[in-house]
């Protein structure tokens, strides 16, 4: 008998150290695990390398987690919102440090670290600003990027339904980023409307398989961050 | 001059309408944001496109009514999309292998710069207080079969965005194969850009003199 | 409208040309599109590369194709098996080539082939005979292999439903090497038991997307290649 | 000296009892083809392992009656198998990403050589005639986090399988942590093969006697 479900979000995270480089799933606020990150500014752990597709929006979620100075560097395909000043504001003071990556040299960098391939070609970014200090090489007479695998001691997740496995089902585009991450973190922790027995997820349709996710953790309603930005609420 | 480009040529929507009809039918296409995501309401009768969005979607529909849908399904412009039936959802780096190995026939870009050898600049100034960001355009350019670019002919301020040489910073080098702007359509060739096409009204003196780069005429 | 699916295995096969690279799905007969194999068969098509991870039982399927001296070369990870004497021979009497890959270097060829990555990294095969001649390199003081995407230009595949859009979904443990050798051909030619509607499979468990796809056909009731065996059936 | 040999130290069976007992609740577990399928028999009470197979399934269950099951459910020795509750499939990618990425906690092989420096060679005897195969047992020696093979301590014809150095075809190299034989569980350790346990019966000298490289006594 084995359970991977936690009681709470503030247990699912207690383990968090200071300087650990943690993923954050999400696509804009489609997959963002708000309640996992509200309970990590509650857990109080600093200087953070987030890996994020984003930074967030208004005053909660990400961009919370930002504005409490948690983070030292956040690793990110597009940090710029549309109503957010949190990053911004960071950024043009100097008090974080940005590594900016292709979104799909993002999400291959995160697949290869959980699939144990220190390193990969690519051909996003060559001749671009971002190749600059980037090893390059060719093959078949065009010219590649070789870009690193990307890992982190813990991701923080958002999915639907979870088994007590830890095997994980996702809904529509929020599943974006969430099971690569699962994958390329030592600690998976993942928020899920339900947890359910072992045996109700059919194993043709599990996404996230168990051995990728270490903790599951049930938020029954989670909220959106539009409709938080929306009626004005920061967190803390 | 910025009330004269306006009035001369395809307006955003007549762009995106010309550039539909040059779409096969089948084609799977990810559309950009802006003028780009246009092109889709014109797609002309009896032609079905795939449309891939790279957060994890291929087999887009349109946006359901204001207020309507569900937060987690939405586009890669992070706007409310639906699904249409034969769609799949998929995570990013399964996304991205779509986008990189070529499995896309087509991508419609927007642009601040084109250069004569296809070179585009799409995703930064080079200011030195903008906040860097360049999602997907990277990949987009690098790995789908065919990359489009629709956009005025040329900036507000009247300069062309049709260059010999790009000034921003670039998105991907000799990627563009086709421009579309509100006066011409233009093919990219070893030997430049090529003009394919005047929009209504357009002559090419009118057009030339609002490109930044040498214009061929087209053999046909 | 568009549709993929065609209506017979000979017309999905119409196109296969002599010394095409032909990427063949299964693990033992499980996921074997026996059924489009032998349309290989009678299509004609020689001097062909395989890319498959076993090299078939018995006369029929796989091993029939090899016996009838179609296949030049086979690129595998265990082309032994119990009860089959058709590869062997062909290896013994220096008829066939084998590339010998280890099994998940294997997976992970054609899923980089598939994914635009001309190369990658692995710990596979360090300091074992099949590392000679290959390119190695250290990362974070551990040894790793260069190896090289891999792509087909046909690749047939057994899946158990697909939609017209090219959208299938596997039968358990026959999903094995499907899904990567989609993306990883030119032309992936499908076999399902049953061809439905878009719309008729839920977007959420979609496992081979129909980007993957070309051509979906109906085979109703596919032959399973032990019961052939056992049954001393010999194709042609 | 083969009847001796049969008759001394542990089974088959009760070699596969002594390893099960040494792996923890919730382990990640794949077994090779032979003696380390047994394994799976003997885990005590209380304890729940999850098999993972390479050819596409985690949360394997036992084989189904004879007759029975799914030719299209197997396990990577192409045997019939189960799905146990909580079970999940995937395909070959994703399944050597479980491996490679260090997520399988303990991998058991059968070996033909083990040198005390942990290389293992279980693919090949190098025989000119051999057709080559290697399977997944080159990515499964290199990615699980722990490897530990379970084997007879000598070939049918008495000859040692543990080694200085192998002289069959590797493997994988320095990549066993520990070796559990009909006459002892070893070690491997920088020094070389640490003799932890003798099996009922058995004494050290009998064990050195059949071992091709020196045996150090645990500290304990």
């Amino acid at each position: 008998m084995i359970s991977k479900q936690v009681s709470s979000p503030a247990e699912a995270l207690a383990d968090v150290f200071d300087g650990a480089v943690v993923m954050v799933s999400g696509f804009g606020e489609a997959g963002s695990p708000i309640e996992l990150i509200h309970a990590l500014i509650d857990q109080g752990a600093k200087d953070l390398t987030v890996v994020s597709n984003n930074c967030g929006s208004g005053e909660v979620g990400l961009a919370a987690l930002l504005k409490a100075g948690r983070v030292r560097k956040v690793v990110c395909s597009f940090p710029r919102t549309a109503n957010s000043t949190v990053f911004p504001d960071l950024y043009h003071s100097g008090k974080i440090e940005l590594e900016l990556v292709p979104q799909g040299t993002l999400a291959e960098r995160i697949r290869a670290g959980g699939a144990g391939i220190p390193a990969f070609f690519t051909p996003a970014a060559v001749g671009t600003p971002l190749a600059e200090g980037k090893e390059s090489r060719e093959f078949d007479g065009k010219t590649y990027l070789m870009e690193r695998g990307l890992k982190a001691d813990f991701a923080l997740i958002k999915g639907k339904t979870a088994d007590t496995h830890g095997n994980v089902i996702f809904n529509k585009t929020a599943r974006n980023f969430g099971p690569i991450m699962a994958m390329g973190s030592n600690t998976a922790i993942v928020q899920v409307e339900d947890v359910v027995e072992p045996g109700q997820i059919d194993p043709e349709i599990v996404v996230s398989p168990g051995i990728f996710v270490d903790r599951v953790v049930q938020v029954a309603q989670p909220a959106h961050e539009s409709e938080l930005v929306a009626a004005g609420v920061s967190y803390p | 001059m910025t009330q004269q480009v306006e009035q001369v040529g395809r307006t955003r929507e007549e762009m995106a309408q010309r550039l539909a009809q040059d779409i096969p039918n089948g084609s799977y296409v990810n559309l950009g944001i802006g003028i780009p995501e246009l092109v889709a309401r014109f797609v002309p009768e009896g032609r079905t496109l795939i449309y891939h969005t790279e957060n994890g979607l291929l087999g887009m529909g349109p946006s359901p009514v204001e207020g309507e849908g569900d937060p987690e399904l939405i586009n890669a412009g992070k706007r409310r999309v639906t699904a249409n039936p034969g769609a799949a959802f998929f995570h990013h780096a399964d996304s991205f292998s779509m986008i990189r190995g070529g499995h896309i026939d087509l991508c419609v870009l927007g642009a601040m710069q084109v250069s004569q050898n296809g070179d585009l600049a799409n995703w930064s100034t080079g200011a030195p207080d903008a906040i860097p960001a360049v999602g997907g355009a990277m990949d987009l350019c690098a790995g789908v079969k065919s990359v489009y670019v629709i956009t005025q002919h040329t900036t507000k301020h009247g300069e062309p965005k049709l260059v010999e040489k790009c000034t921003y910073p670039l998105t991907g080098v000799g990627v563009i194969t086709r421009v579309y702007t509100d006066l011409a359509v233009i093919d990219v060739t070893p030997e430049g850009f090529k003009l394919i096409e005047l929009s209504p009204g357009v002559d090419f003196d009118y057009v030339q003199q609002r490109t930044g780069a040498q214009l061929i005429l087209s053999d046909a």
